[in-house]
């Protein structure tokens, strides 16, 4: 269909309805996908709807390939597991991970820096503000083959930092505990490495990590320059790497959103 | 083995000594035997040692009422009701709970290592992560791995070189609570546990534990459940006590039974952005009611009623969700 | 009633009953049981029938407390999972078992010695003749609370030995890999240990061990002295502790393995 | 990852090399892929590398074949219809087979730890027996532990004083065979598979394997699968090739479905008493016939019929069993 092709313009879409496309479009078609409350499940909603009609959707909570046709508010919601393939329990999904089965996984957080290391632990270190703690985040940036963070941007450049002041999830470099000398995430991990963080995704723009694991920006949304993205970050982003703007989201997946996947406006509200 | 005892769930919890590790079944918050929370806070456990794969609504409201002295999980918070747990949060920034931070699988191990007889599990999992920088070796700084505690082991955790592909890899010792307290849709009268929907950890968390209750929605025949022993969790000699308490699970959900009452919730989380606010919602709700069915009846049938899942579904089709 | 308490005369039996109901008497009520195919099954379900109406059956394909209408013929057979509480699979219940959940398991054997050491795996080690290898047999020896081994012995010497050519499974002494010293059980298990070989049931007589692990000669079944015992034992059997005569089958035992726990002739033929 | 291939039999063992290794769904004489082990003997493997959590009948057939290389596991027999796997004994006795022999945790561990991208995992069984004795570590002593054969690891065990608990602990290095192939009740049409009854340790053996084959009696709507999602085993990206084929376990047993066929297993295991004899049996039974359907043809109905499962048992309630 000739709609499937129109992109929106400007306007036309809010920030989180374009996050959410953008999201949506790392994953590949039959790819095995670990994805969190909220956000990400509408990202890989869309994904099935579009460009990945084979790819698989996990829970932590144990549910797997779920097709639900209500949006579930928790990853142990009863809606994940309308129609799925297997419903039992973490052990299950974990071992999976571990195993390298998971092809891509998308997560939030509170806080990221240069290397792709989140936070949601402590804004502030130990001594800082309390949030909610790894959950599974952790363990599935450890062990996927890609991670896409998604996480707001702007206003907030405290969550672009140049270092993380609590490593909850391992980026591409980390500390080799107990030296505390920072290495390359492979080098930790040894024959257990599956990979790390593909993108961040954020309410301003894509960001990618280059050769040596630091993150660059890729794409920049709509209505926003380069140097916007690198003014709401902590750190000197490198910038250079922009290949231009994020493609808006298309008429289908706004379609998708909010009379598909979520026409309670529970998320897209 | 003696068969599981059918007891009031009063007289469940006062089997719970001050000081005792416990650990739940469910998942944030999914299938959390609530009604035991009330109760426990009503009798005023003390110093209660929490080891969660994860922790939700249940935790943080031991924590808000005083009961815990040491938690240890991945994870706090009230899924989409409530950004965090406020109560934990404010402990651990006043420095007023002691706490070990994990991710998902290094719990999981411990609990499982415990299920298994197994002094420790290995995983790949959170390395490089600040919850094994041993500066955050919270027990440990605190002077507890002394071993006058029996369950607070020698090391957090250990990085072993292990001999098959060289790898590092990290060793999470096995934790064996005293209690796990599990609510489940249906149990026998022998004890036998069935549970509808994701089992989550439950499995291992129960075998895991010294002592189990199980809190069930029904108790049916014994016999009804054996017709399809795939179906079944557990057999009755790994449960103490059994109590029967429909709705026990309010106010987070029960597949197939009712979703969470996710107004309630996010009440409860706005109440405890600080003590005070938590003390008089505890007023209100906890010690404010006699017992669980006061507090059902305080809630009302028609709150109930708007919670109860649809049977083709296992969720409810007629409650307001989002905006439109 | 009074017929449950008349104990069968000579003449009455066959050695086949006496061995399974002397194997019965060992289990206590309400105990967690792991049984294996044959003979032991007959065993945990007159003990069910009589003394022992809550003691629980597992089996080690995964069925957990099964209350069989008709009588099992192996322990993976649909018969044993019929009304069980139970039927998952081997982690469960093997986890069970080395949790120290099992309080009795019976077995059989092709071979054992003097400190209950068995072999069911090569008459003769490594160079002698194939038998089944270890099944369960090593594992529920290993880590079951107490162990009652049932074998036949009259006229087979060679099975009964001062130390087994093979040791599939372990008893009172065994080595130390790899120093080879031979030790307690207690010392290798350390901190797993949960106890060991109760009672070795032949059709001969019952044999138990004493403080030092030793096998000795308990009670005589009838129509045996103690010394055909010993003769029928190729190691030193220390006699003098046998305290009588085994009890022979009760009539309601005898009527419980013919007529309800066997009736198609299975193994009662 | 692809939708799994729904194939014939003939074209899914056609994917399986030489050296390959194997391993298999089901427990002793239950729920074996038979009709595979014939194609497999049909298609003449050679120098396959089975590693079982237990073997049974098709074990001791495909040994006998000539198919297998090194036999690793805790078992070989025919449970009451032949006391031990005939041609794995001679071919022991004989020295033409490397095996190594283990305990069920073992073997368990083995898979386990494959299955969750584990390099090893502790057990206690079996401490102070001769599987672990040194001198029986059969492939070392074969000098193939020297990194040649990545199946085969530098360390058949590991003995490991543990850090937490200061006790003697093994360590079970992982496997992960190259195949696991697994009869099934049911599988849907994207390979969502369901078993009925005891699952044994097929959940582990399959998620170990790099690919696996499922051979099911009954290809189903995956949509009547999905209905009950707790009931089901694996999700379809774990399943490579899909294989519909009706009795394709006999003459092992299928929970719900059918008995083991005792006087076939029992008659095989009569004849495999020698070489020749197992020849003659084979040349009869596998290669006299074409294919699986000619073979059951060869049974004829009324043999097969008189091993159905009564629906309210699970289990013929007619076949003749014992001498009364």
């Amino acid at each position: 269909m000739e709609s499937q092709k129109g992109y929106s313009k400007p306007g036309e879409f809010k920030p989180l309805d374009l996050l959410a496309c953008a999201a949506a479009r790392e994953v590949r078609d039959g790819e095995i996908v670990f994805a969190g409350t909220g956000l990400p499940m509408l990202a890989i909603m869309v994904a099935q709807h579009t460009q990945a009609p084979t790819a698989v959707c996990i829970y932590e909570s144990g549910s797997i390939d779920g097709r639900p046709i209500d949006l579930p508010t928790s990853v142990a919601d009863a809606r994940c597991s309308y129609q799925a393939s297997v419903a039992d329990g973490l052990t299950d999904v974990f071992g999976q991970l571990q195993a390298g089965k998971v092809d891509l996984a998308y997560l939030g957080g509170a806080e990221v820096d240069r290397y792709g290391n989140v936070n949601c632990t402590f804004m502030g270190g130990p001594a800082g503000k309390r949030l909610t703690g790894s959950g599974g985040n952790s363990d599935i940036h450890s062990l996927a083959k890609r991670s896409v963070l998604i996480m707001p941007q702007l206003g907030q450049k405290r969550r672009f930092v140049e270092r993380v002041s609590y490593i909850t999830s391992p980026g591409w470099k980390i500390p080799h505990w107990p030296s505390k000398e920072w290495v390359p995430k492979q080098q930790v991990y040894g024959p257990a490495f599956n990979g790390g963080p593909a993108a961040v995704i954020s309410d301003m723009g894509v960001y990618r990590f280059d050769e040596n694991g630091e993150m660059y920006l890729d794409t920049v949304h709509p209505g926003f320059a380069p140097e916007d993205c690198r003014e709401n970050c902590s750190f000197d982003l490198n910038i250079s790497r922009c290949k231009g703007e994020t493609l808006t989201p298309t008429y289908v997946e706004l379609d998708l959103l909010y009379k598909v996947i979520d026409p309670e406006g529970i998320i897209m509200k | 083995m003696a068969r599981p005892k059918k007891v009031s769930l009063t007289k469940a919890i006062e089997q719970i000594k001050d000081g005792d590790m416990l650990t739940f079944g469910g998942f944030t918050v999914w299938r959390r035997p609530m009604a035991a929370i009330y109760e426990l806070i009503r009798q005023k456990k003390r110093n209660l040692h929490l080891v969660e794969v994860n922790g939700g609504t249940h935790d943080d409201m031991l924590v808000g009422a005083g009961c815990v002295g040491i938690w240890e999980s991945s994870w706090c918070g009230h899924e989409l009701y409530g950004k965090f747990g406020s109560n934990l949060a404010r402990k651990i920034e006043k420095g007023e709970i002691l706490y070990e931070d994990w991710a998902h699988i290094h719990v999981l191990n411990r609990l499982t290592a415990g299920s298994k007889g197994l002094p420790f599990l290995p995983t790949y999992a959170a390395m490089g992560c600040d919850m094994l920088n041993p500066e955050n070796d919270n027990l440990g700084k605190a002077g507890l791995r002394d071993g006058s505690n029996p369950h607070i082991g020698k090391h957090k955790y250990v990085m072993y070189q292990e001999p098959f592909t060289d790898s590092e890899i990290i060793l999470i010792p096995a934790a064996n609570p005293d209690w796990c307290i599990t609510h489940v849709q249906m149990v026998g009268e022998e004890g036998t546990v069935r549970v509808e929907g994701l089992k989550f950890s439950d499995l291992e968390v129960i075998k895991a534990s010294k002592h189990n209750i199980i809190i069930a929605e029904q108790v049916v025949p014994e016999e009804y459940l054996r017709r399809e022993p795939t179906r079944n969790m557990l057999p009755g000699y790994l449960v103490d006590y059994i109590v029967e308490l429909p709705w026990g699970a309010h106010p987070t959900g029960l597949f197939g039974v009712h979703e969470p009452d996710g107004e309630f919730i996010s009440n409860f989380f706005k109440a405890t952005r600080t003590q005070e606010g938590f003390d008089q919602w505890a007023e209100e709700w906890i010690f404010g009611v006699k017992d669980f069915q006061e507090y059902l009846n305080k809630l009302g049938i028609n709150r109930l009623e708007s919670l109860k899942a649809n049977p083709a579904l296992g969720y409810s089709s007629t409650m307001k969700r989002g905006s439109r």
